[in-house]
Formats: C-alpha cells, structure tokens, sequence
C-alpha cells in the first residue's frame, strides 16, 4: 500500500479518467432509459477527452500559443522558442477533433431516439422489448 | 514420358458447356435445341477421339490454366485412364441425347430446356475430370458435377424428389466436403504437391501407415459417387430421377467419376507401391467385398426395375474398386477396363428400363411378364446388358471379370476370388428371371394367341440397340481399351 | 498524376457536397454527380494499383508534411488492393442501386446519394491512411453514416437497432481511440511506421500491452467478431437495400484489414506472436464465431438475416486466419477479405433484386423464385457456391489457404470449424433452394409444360447486369487467385 | 445485467489501470508524448506556416487533412439529423392568433387553407407570449455574440479559437434566437434550403482549398503552392488556414442549427422551443 500511494498521486488523472470513463461505461450497459444510456454514452466519450488532454499538460508550461510573436512575423525569429515553455499542442488537436465527433455522435443518437419515442412512445428498454415482442 | 501442349482438352470440356447459352436461348424451339446439343456432342467425342492417337503413341497432353498454388493448378493432362474414360463418357452422352429426346418428349415432361442444359454441364464436368491432372482439378469437378446433377436428380419438383435430392446431397456433398476436402488439403501440406503420378506423391517415410489408413479411408469413403456402402444410399434415392438421367449419370458419369477418383488415389496419389508396402489393398478390398455381396443381395430383393439396377451398380461399382486395390496388373487392368465394359452393359439396362417405362408406363418387374413378347428387342438388348454385368461371354463383362479373378489369382487372395464368384451368381440370380418372365412368363391382362409388338419409338429403341451391340463389341475387340490401360498406369 | 492516391478518397468526398448541395437545388443531379465522383475513385484506385504493383509502396505527404509531422498516406500492395475492391464495389453497387433508391427513398434520394458518398469516403480514407488518428475519424465517418442508414430503412425496427448501434459503435470507436492514446502516449507519435519504429524497444511495456489489447477490441466491436456480433444483424438488415449491399460486403471486410494492417505493420508479428502468448486464445475465439455464426444463421428465418450471421460467421474465418501466426494464414485472410467482399456483394446483389420486387424476403415468401427470377437465382446460385467453398469460385480458394495455414500451425480446430462452417452453410443454401425450386408444391408428377410457365418477373436490366458480372467475376477471381496471390499478397507479406 | 455491467467495468476499469502503471507522470516534460513530435511543432510550427497559434497551425496545416474530414463528420451529422427527422407531411392542427386582439383561430382540416392577412401570425398549440425583457436583451445580444463569433474565426490563428468555436458561437445566437422567441422566427430568418446548402458550402471551401493545390503542383493541402494567388505570399499558409477555418465556421453554424431545429420539433420545422 505505501508503495501504490505514492504511484495513485503522481498519476491521479488518470485514475480519475478511468473512474469517470467506468461510470460512463455502467451507464451505457446498465441503465434502462435510453436518455440515461446517451449521457453514459457521453460521459464515456468525456473521459477520454480528459485522458488526451491531460497527456498534452506539461508542468511549468503555458498555452501553446507562442507568446512573442503576436502582432507581427519579424520578432519571431529573434526569441528562440522554448519547447519547455509551451504545453504539447497536438492532443489538443486531436481533441478538437473528438469533441466535434461525440457532439455529432450524439446529435445522431438524439435524432435516433427521437424516431424511437415517435414510433414506441417510450425510452425504456425494458418497455421497447415488451413492444418488440408483442409483434 | 513425352507430353504435348494443347488445348484440344480444353476445348473437349468447353464445347458443351459453351453450348448451354444457346440452349437455352433456343428453349422455344425444341428442335433447334437438340440439334445443337447433337453438334457440341459430336464436336465433343471427335475432340476426344482426336486425342486418341497420340495417346496410343504413349505421349501424354498437357494443358496448364490456372497456377494456384506452387503444385495444384487448374490443369488438364490426357493419360490413358482419363482417355478411357473420356471416350466412354463422351460416345455414350451422344447415344443418351438421342434417347432423352425420345423419352422426354415422349412422357411430355416439363422444364427440358433446363434438363438439356445441366445434362451437358454434368457431361463438361465429366470430361474435366477424366482429363485432370491433379486432385485439385479432380476435385473441383467433381464438385461441380454434384451440384450439376442436382436439378437433374430433383427434376419432378415432387415431394419425392425433394427428399431425394436432399439425400443425394447430403451424402454428395458432406462427404466431399467433410472427408475428401481436409485429407486433400492435408497431402498437399505435406507433400506441397497433388500432381497425380504413377509413383504416388509421398516420398519414402513421409507417411506413417496409420496416417495412411486414414487418408485412404477418407478418400475411399470421401468420393462417396463411388458408391461405397455404407454411403451408397444415395444412389437408389437418385433413381426418381428421369431414366436419361439415372443411365448416363447414375450408370455411367456420376457413379463412374467416383470411381475413377478412388482409382486416381490409388494409383495416382498413394501409389500402387507404397500400399502395398502398407498392405493396404487387402482393406479397401475388404470393404469393396462387403459392398458388392450386400448390395447385390439387396439388389435380389427390389421390385422396382430401376431401383434393382441400382443395387447392382452399387455392386459393380465394387468390382473396380476392388480389383485396383489388388495393386497388381492383372487386377487393375481388370478394374479400370470394367469402368468400360459395365458402363455399356448398364447404360443399356437402364434405357431398357426407360423403353419399358414410356411404352407400358410399368416400373415394377412383378408387372413385367409376358412383356418380351410385346418388346423382344428391348428384351434382348437388356439380356445383352444383363451378361455383360453378370460377365458371361459373350459380352464385354467378361473380360473385366476375367482379368480380376486372374488378379486375385496373381495376388494370392483366393477367399476374395470367391467373392468375386458368389457374387457373379447373385448377379445372375438377380437379372435372368426378368428375362426369363419377359419372354416365357404369362402376361397379366392377355390370354393366348399371338402378342402384337408393342416396341417404344425409335429414339429410344436405337440407343439401347446400339450400346447392347457396343457391348458385344468390346467383348471381341477390347485392345483399344487394354492398350489404353497399360499405357495410363505405366504397365507397358 | 502523382496524386492519384489523395483523389480516390477526395474524389467521393466532393461528390458527396456537390451532391449534397444539388438535393437543394436540382435532385436528379444528384445522382450523376456520385456515379461521376466514384468513376473517378474507382479509376484512381486502378492506377495506384498498378502503380504500386510496378514500383512499390507510395508515400503520399498531405499538405506536403514529412511523415511523422503530418499526414500520411502510405499506399502499399495490400491497400491498394482493398482501395480498389472498396471503390469498386462501391461504384457498380450505385449503378445498381439507381432502381431500389427510386423504389425506397425516393423523397430524399439526394441525401441518401450524399450520406452514400460519404460512407465510401471515409471506407477508403480508413484503408488509405497511415496515420492511427486520421484512422479514427474516418472510423467514425463510416458508423456516422451507418447509423443514419441503418435507421432510413426499416421504418419500425431501423431506428431502434441504430441506436442499439451507435451504443456499441461508440464503445469500439472508443477503445481504439483510447488504443491510440496509450500508444501516443508511451511513443509520441501517431504516424504508424514511425509508431513500429519506436515500439520494438517498449517489448515488455504493460502499457504497449494494454494499447494493443484496446485497439484490438475496438476494431473487433467494429468487425462484430463473436461474441461482439450482436449489432451486426439487426444494423445490416434493417438499412435499406441499397446501402446495406454495400455496407455487408464492405464495412466488417475494411475492418479486418485495420485489424491486419495493425499486426503486420504496426505492432509486428514478433510482438504479436512471440512477445504476446494470446494468439491460440484468438483463434479458439475466432473458431467459436465461425460456429456461432452458422448455428445462428440456421435459425433465421429471414433470407436478409441469414446472410447477416453467415457475415458473422466469415469474419472467423479471416481473423482465425490472420491469427494462425504463418504466411499461409495470413495470405488465407488476406485473400478472403477479397473474395469475401465479392461473394457477399453478390449475394446481397441478388437479395436487392428479390426485395425490388418481394418486398419481403421471409423464406417462405422466396418460393417459386426458380422460375420467376431466373438470373437472379443464378446468381444468388453462384455466390451460394462461393460461400460453401465449391470450386471453382473464389471461395474455395481462400478457404484452402486457411485450411492449410491451420494444419501448418495445428489449429486442426480451425480447420474442422472451416470444414464444418462449409457444410453448414451447405445446408442454409440448399434451404434455400429447396424453397424456390421446390415450392410451391406441384401436384403429382409435375408434367406437361403448365408446371414450368411461369411468368418471368426479373429487376430491372441495370440491376441485373451487375448482378452477373459480379457472379461471373467470383469464377474469375477464384480462378486468378494463384495470381493474386503471387503478385499482391505475397510480395506483400515478405 | 446490473451484475454483469458491474464485472464488466471492473475488469475494463483494471485493464485500463494496468496500463497506466508505466505511464511518465502527470505532467512530466520528458515524457515521449511530450518531446517525440511535440517539440518539433513547438520549435518549426511559427517559422513554418507564420501562425503563433499553434494548435491551429497543427490543426489546419500539418493535420489539416484530419480537420477537413472532422468538417465532414460535422456535415455528416447534419445531414443525418435531417435525413431521420425531417418530415414534410402537414400538421392536421393549425392555430393562427390574431396579433392585435389576440383571438386565437384553430384550423382542424389540413387541407382548407385560409387566406389570412399579415395580422394573422401561425402559432404553437401551447403559446406560451414571449416575454419581453428576454426578447429585448436577446435582441441586443445576438448581433454581439455573432460579432464576437466572427472575430474568433477569423482571430484563431492568433488567439485561442477557430472555426469550431466560431461557428458553435455563431450557432448558438442562432438557437438563442429561436428560444427567445419562437422557432418559426428562426426558421422565417433562414430558410431550410439555405442551411442545408451552407452546410455543404463550407466544408466545400475547406475541400476546395485542398483540392486547388492538386492543379496547382502541389500535394493534397498543400498551401504554400498557393502563393500565386494571394496578396501576401510570405503568409500563404496563415491565409490558407483562414480560409479554411472560415469554411468550418460556416458548417459548423449551418449545422447546428440544421440539428437543433430538427430535435426540437421533430422534423416537423413549426412547433418545438
């Protein structure tokens, strides 16, 4: 125990991203209600986002946005540029690009469940598959 | 061994599969349709007749097409057994066009476009098989022969035919599937190689004799047209089928290509030496034996003409089975020349069969007495037919069973000549009283006084005539077919 | 042209927005614009091809980046030859599928052309990319897309069984990206040559183990390997026709190529096999879904469905193969991602036909088809064959490599599920035929010609065309496949 | 099934556990993550592509191509939203409200159409009077947040922003439009057929971009070949980004609104928020 502590704490997000990813994922599997198994869904897809971004943060860094440069190409070249200095751009980037996907993602499964309550009149699962079978 | 390259093999196969479209677009016109099927059968045998010669000389033809893998290609090679068995198959599809026209036209039966259609596909297959080079080829069509014959089987579209046809199928299908397919592909993974050759594609201690055994029992039961009880019982499910079809396919091409795969096993895959080495023809003797002396004593018991012919090709199937498993000369030659002789001893009985059908509409030989009055050719062509399975001279029959009791002879197997013996009674116990009924018994529905001849038409008539002479024939003059023998196993 | 590579996934992609901004505009444009857009894919695919059969992999830099930095796509023998299969099929399907979209979404064909375009885009964006990430939104291109199909065909079920869809298609999607992260983590890069440079000297790495173990669970949700399957079935046979011939065919064979591509390139067959003792695991599993799938097809009911779980069934055969750990197996799986795609496409082409004019395909509403669609049937015939393994269509041919590669490494469990699967899907088909030779039932012996005039009902011609070329191209290939292998797979796998 | 999604988290929970044992720690800036690729943008990105920003410059210049098919994914979705949804069928019920006096019309039979004049207003079964300090403010907001929306497309290569955030912004006092007053305002202001083109528009200037490189010599993308055809060569790839990033923006807005007006009135465009 003495020596997972240390261990929990130096990398507590992501403990703390596989707790949020599992609550997402148990959600997903175990919950009735199709409303309750998309915010699951999202939270799961959140987790991950956490996960990335939390791999681009150095320590001591700031925003990837390089700081003498603004207002004008010329000054660039004078300060060299600390890689140090200057979190990990690229997860950030491809977080971008998985937000835009899980808000598509789930404006798609809105719309699907939308039809679903259109056409059954409810979100429960446990309902759905009495109306399934019925037929 | 001097080889040639050429298509003609090739083309032997095509020409009746390329006719298919033209059958099928000529569906309307019934006449047109079977004029074709006359050119691309004849076009056929003269292609396999052309080949003839060269062979004779000892060379052998040679077509590769499709390199599949390092060893088993798509490739055609003309030897003596395929020859052999070519010209059979291709001589006797020509005669049975002649009498599908008649017996189809003359039952009125439905969907002949079709029937002619996958007749001259099973008939492709057929020669694609005699001509392969290796099991691959071998196999595929021998595949494609089964599902060919499919619709054929199940032509009626009755209850009856469906049951049939799931019968054929089942043992078709799962046994080349279930057995022939993985002991396939198990010889090539370890020989890397399904050339057929005369020394056997195992080099020495490749092969332990238990795994021997059970690669030849597969194969031996896996080509399961052969007929090898006990996955027999397809084979007089398959008689509801139009009589065309049961004697070409079911006397001749289909049962025949089973056969001749097993003989291609024998001597092609495993090799006359390395089974005797393992002493492994006394098995696959064993159980020819016991197929040919049960079935024929099943055969005793049928009513049904058909059914009875059945049985008996389910024996005689046996017989060459059995005396390539002699491994000896003498009893391959006897085996293989049967291939031949019982063909046209049996395609003979089954257009009889057929005759008596569209004449009289009568299937059950209790039915049959007096009925050699009304047809006396069809009765003698099918005693022709009945010696040359029964092997009495003077009819092609003989020879083969000749040679084989001379093989058991050669190979000391005096207990399997006895065999062969018992089970020529049974066979003659089994046909001469039809004949007997036929010409002397009391016909049910007339009384005395002179008996009008009631013969079929002449398409049918022609035929059985034809191939009953062809079988007194070989008796005479089977040298063709000898020389072709020792040449394919390279006994000369 | 050396950008031939960047037009075959580009080409459908501005198809899909001129389409998609002519279904405001001009509908009937729309249609022209994707066959146009495919056209030109499917030419592209061609000539990468035969490019890179004459002189080897391509790199092709986007926006000009050297690999590690920007994206790249790297074009080799087995891309190539899965962009074309994934451009053709795409483009003669849309020849097809004119007809069945006119008959099932007519009122907003436009978008369906449109949707269509983008699902193929991100197909070949998937199979083209040599970047782990770009893999990943192109992934979700493909369900994107999916799921909003899935749900435009079957008015009642559709939208339920997509949303089933998108649950499960998230957690895959999900697990691969999180794959990706830990790899990105533990090497920082995303480019997969660069990734397999740098992970040889992790070997031990519980974090390497862990990617490869969520990238693989990820694409096999997405493949619907057994027991992660059940999606596939209701998705599949719930879309409508048009979409679902290309889906079935398509979207779980582009998978198994992800799922090969990832073990051959970028994880390496000595980590995979040597490092990692999980391979007999897989092919247990991947022996139980060949199973599964057939058991489960036998008890269906439906012809749509069936087929489904026979898709099932062949994603066994290819992951088994690719698993088998040796170059006979793995050049089996490579092949029947080909032949599969083909035979399946066949199949589901013939299905399209007897649903333009059925409506339904129970089983029980196929009887008569023998005679009613004759071509069709030859067809469906023909693809049948294909997929039990009868020479000489290509279906046998792959199946002889996989046999070969499980006796070589023996797995003889594979090989009698191979076996085995064969006879069952045997007796699926012959169920089948049997329904439409047979019923309904004829009375007595069935003579005279009453008993076979039936009226003949065939799909329309552009239907049928493709339908056969598509079953003729099944001998074809089966016949070339000595060739495929030798110039493309092998070459490939060295 | 509660059981079974439990032992099922668990064992995916430790799964993803184990793998983090040998992860560097949080924030470590040597771990591989932090130094293979990183460093490299760090260092060349604003020399190269003159763009300080550079989770833009990764964005839209070396993984440009991801962006343009995440652009896609966005249209896809649109596209999606109003392929489910949308349904053109007439409602049955229709209410107009008579806007001086407030007498409210019901109209059972959808197919007598009555010709009304401008007093007449077409109105939700459940009309609930806007209430008009929220209209007033919103009013007054909505130019502003448009405003500031454009000025974080077309400031992303300086600032944090860009095309996604612009166009959710944009997108955003579009819905808060609809919510102030009513749906059928929003839908009155943009007509459908216009949201579906822009849609397609905008990621049509992103692929555009792209593909005019091909013609113009260089690869996929490729925007420093465009220098021929705009005024500031030395910034060709800053500019290039722009103009793709104003693509996206322009999608992203389009389909926003294109799936919030289909969720909230189920494809029928007239009543919902």
């Amino acid at each position: 125990m003495t020596d997972l502590l240390p261990l929990i704490v130096a990398k507590y997000n992501y403990w703390l991203y596989v707790i949020l990813m599992m609550i997402g994922l148990y959600a997903m599997i175990a919950k009735n209600n199709l409303i309750k198994k998309l915010v699951g869904m999202n939270i799961f897809q959140t987790a991950i986002i956490l996960f990335y971004v939390s791999i681009g943060y150095k320590k001591d860094a700031t925003i990837p946005i390089i700081q003498s440069a603004h207002g004008g190409g010329h000054g660039a070249h004078e300060a060299a540029i600390h890689a140090a200095d200057y979190i990990n751009p690229l997860p950030h980037v491809l977080m971008l690009t998985a937000i835009v996907v899980s808000v598509a993602t789930f404006g798609v499964a809105m719309a699907l469940a939308v039809r679903v309550y259109q056409r059954y009149q409810t979100l429960e699962e446990d309902e759905l598959r009495m109306r399934l079978s019925e037929k | 061994m001097e080889t040639i390259v050429s298509v003609k093999p090739l083309l032997a196969v095509l020409v009746t599969l390329f006719v298919i479209p033209i059958l099928v677009s000529s569906s309307s016109k019934p006449n047109v349709r079977e004029s074709w099927i006359f050119i691309a059968g004849t076009i056929k045998l003269l292609l396999v007749l052309s080949m003839l010669p060269v062979i004779l000389e000892g060379k052998q033809i040679v077509l590769t097409l499709f390199e599949i893998a390092p060893g088993a290609a798509i490739a055609f090679r003309v030897d003596g057994l395929g020859m052999l068995f070519a010209i059979v198959a291709a001589s006797l599809y020509l005669v049975t066009s002649v009498y599908s026209i008649g017996y189809m036209r003359g039952l009125d039966e439905h969907g002949q476009t079709r029937f002619v259609s996958f007749f001259a596909l099973a008939i492709s297959a057929t020669i694609g098989a005699a001509f392969s080079a290796n099991l691959m080829t071998l196999y595929l069509f021998y595949e494609v022969l089964s599902l060919a014959t499919y619709p054929l089987v199940t032509h009626h579209q009755d209850a009856n035919s469906r049951l049939s046809g799931r019968r054929y199928l089942t043992f078709i299908l799962g046994t080349s599937i279930g057995l022939v397919l993985p002991a396939m592909i198990y010889c090539y993974s370890v020989t890397g190689t399904l050339e057929f050759s005369t020394a056997g594609i195992f080099a020495a201690g490749e092969l332990s004799k238990p795994a021997a055994t059970v690669l030849l029992l597969m194969f031996v039961f896996g080509f399961a047209k052969a007929g090898i009880m006990p996955f027999h019982t397809w084979l007089p499910a398959a008689m509801v089928a139009p009589t065309p079809v049961s004697a070409l396919l079911h006397a001749v091409a289909v049962v025949k290509v089973g056969v001749f795969s097993i003989v291609r096993i024998i001597t092609g895959i495993f090799g006359v030496e390395l089974l005797s080495e393992f002493n492994l023809g006394v098995m696959v003797m064993t159980i020819a034996s016991v197929t040919i002396l049960v079935s024929s004593c099943i055969a005793l018991s049928q009513d049904e003409l058909k059914r009875r012919l059945a049985f008996s090709t389910i024996s005689q199937l046996s017989y060459i089975v059995f005396g390539v498993a002699l491994l000896t000369p003498q009893g391959l030659l006897g085996g293989v020349i049967h291939i031949a002789m019982h063909a046209f001893g049996k395609i003979t009985l089954f257009f009889c069969a057929g005759a008596i059908f569209v004449a009289t509409g009568k299937k059950y030989i209790s039915q049959m007495s007096g009925l050699g009055k009304k047809m006396p050719f069809t009765f003698a062509a099918f005693f022709i037919g009945a010696l040359g399975v029964i092997g009495l001279p003077p009819s092609g029959g003989f020879y083969s069973k000749w040679n084989l009791i001379l093989g058991t002879l050669e190979a000391q197997q005096t207990i399997f000549m006895l065999v062969l013996l018992l089970s020529s009674f049974l066979n003659a116990f089994y046909f001469l009283p039809i004949i007997y009924k036929g010409f002397f018994g009391k016909s049910e529905e007339e009384g005395d006084g002179p008996v009008k001849i009631q013969e079929a038409n002449l398409c049918l008539l022609i035929p059985l005539m034809f191939t009953a002479f062809i079988s007194i024939v070989l008796f005479f003059y089977p040298t063709v077919f000898v020389k072709l023998i020792n040449i394919g196993l390279g006994l000369l | 042209m050396d950008n031939y590579p960047a037009l075959i996934v580009v080409a459908p992609l501005l198809a899909a927005l001129f389409a998609g901004i002519a279904a405001w505009i001009e509908e009937r444009l729309s249609y022209p614009i994707a066959v146009i857009g495919l056209a030109i894919s499917t030419f592209s695919a061609i000539m990468t091809l035969m490019t890179v059969i004459a002189s080897g992999t391509i790199h092709y830099r986007m926006a000009g980046w050297a690999p590690p930095m920007g994206i790249e796509y790297r074009i080799d023998l087995l891309n190539a030859m899965v962009l074309l299969l994934v451009s053709g099929i795409a483009f003669l399907n849309l020849i097809a599928s004119y007809k069945s979209v006119e008959q099932e979404t007519s009122d907003r064909a436009g978008s369906f052309y449109t949707i269509y375009l983008l699902f193929v885009t991100g197909l070949l964006g998937v199979t083209a990319t040599g970047d782990l990430f770009n893999l990943y939104v192109l992934i979700e291109i493909t369900s994107l897309t999916s799921y909003a199909m899935v749900a435009l065909g079957d008015k009642d079920r559709g939208p339920l069984a997509s949303l089933n869809y998108v649950f499960i298609g998230v957690i895959g999607a999900s697990f691969y990206l999180l794959g990706v992260g830990y790899l990105y983590l533990i090497t920082g890069s995303l480019n997969m040559m660069d990734v397999a440079g740098i992970l040889p000297a992790l070997k031990g790495s519980s974090t390497v183990l862990v990617a490869f173990i969520l990238c693989m669970i990820g694409v096999w949700i997405k493949m619907a390997l057994f027991p992660m399957h059940v999606w596939l079935p209701n998705a599949y046979s719930y879309s409508p026709v048009a979409f679902a011939r290309m889906v079935a065919p398509l979207m779980t064979k582009v998978m198994v190529y992800v799922m090969i591509r990832l073990m051959v390139t970028v994880f390496g067959f000595e980590y995979i096999f040597e490092t990692l003792n999980i391979a007999d695991a897989v092919v247990w599993l991947a022996t139980l879904a060949i199973l599964a799938g057939g058991v489960m097809a036998l008890a269906q009911k439906n012809l749509k469905k069936m087929l489904t779980y026979i898709i099932v069934c062949e994603i066994g055969y290819m992951v088994g193969g690719a698993w088998m750990g040796n170059q006979l197996g793995m050049t089996g799986a490579i092949l029947h991602i080909l032949n599969d795609a083909i035979m399946t496409f066949a199949l589901f082409l013939a299905v399209g036909n007897m649903v333009y004019k059925l409506k339904k395909v129970d089983l029980t509403d196929l009887k008569g088809l023998f005679g009613k669609m004759p071509w069709t049937m030859t067809g469906f015939v023909l693809a049948a064959f294909s997929i039990i393994g009868v020479p000489p269509t290509c279906g046998f041919f792959s199946k002889w490599y996989l046999i070969l590669g499980a006796l070589e490494k023996g797995a003889y469990h594979f090989a009698a599920a191979l076996i085995i699967s064969s006879l069952i899907c045997a007796v699926l088909f012959f169920k089948v035929f049997e329904i439409c030779f047979f019923e309904p039932m004829s009375e007595g012996h069935g003579h005279g010609e009453s008993h076979s005039q039936v009226a003949i009902e065939e799909a329309p011609i552009s239907m049928l065309i493709i339908t056969g070329f598509v079953s003729l191209s099944l001998i074809v290939v089966g016949l070339y496949s000595g060739t495929i292998v030798n110039t493309i797979i092998l070459p490939f796998l060295k | 099934m509660r059981v079974l999604a439990f032992i099922i988290v668990c064992l995916t929970g430790a799964l993803l556990l184990y793998g983090t044992g040998e992860f560097p720690d949080w924030g470590d800036p040597q771990s591989p993550a932090s130094v293979h690729l990183s460093n490299v943008y760090i260092e060349k990105a604003l020399e190269q592509t003159q763009v300080p920003n550079l989770v833009t410059a990764v964005l839209a210049d070396y993984r440009g191509f991801d962006t343009m098919f995440e652009t896609a994914v966005v249209f896809c979705a649109g596209l999606a939203c109003f392929l489910l949804l949308r349904d053109f069928r007439e409602k049955k019920e229709r209410y107009y409200r008579h806007t001086p006096t407030g007498v409210i019309l019901h109209v059972k039979d959808s197919k007598k159409i009555i010709k009304v004049g401008k007093e007449f207003a077409h109105m939700d079964k459940n009309w609930v009077p806007s209430d008009l300090i929220i209209k007033s403010v919103c009013r007054i907001l909505i130019p502003f947040i448009q405003i500031y929306a454009l000025y974080v497309v077309a400031h992303g290569d300086f600032s944090p922003g860009g095309g996604f955030q612009g166009g959710v912004i944009f997108g955003s006092s579009l819905i808060l439009l609809a919510i102030s007053y009513d749906l059928k305002t929003l839908v009155r202001r943009i007509k459908e057929k216009v949201l579906g083109i822009w849609a397609a528009v905008g990621v049509l200037i992103y692929v555009g971009i792209a593909a005019i490189c091909m013609p113009m010599g260089g690869n996929f993308l490729d925007y420093s070949v465009l220098a021929p055809l705009v005024w500031d060569p030395h910034h060709v790839r800053a500019l290039g980004m722009l103009g793709v990033e104003i693509g996206v923006g322009i999608a992203v807005t389009a389909v926003m609104a294109i799936i919030y007006i289909n969720i909230v009135s189920e494809g029928r465009h007239e009543e919902g928020l």
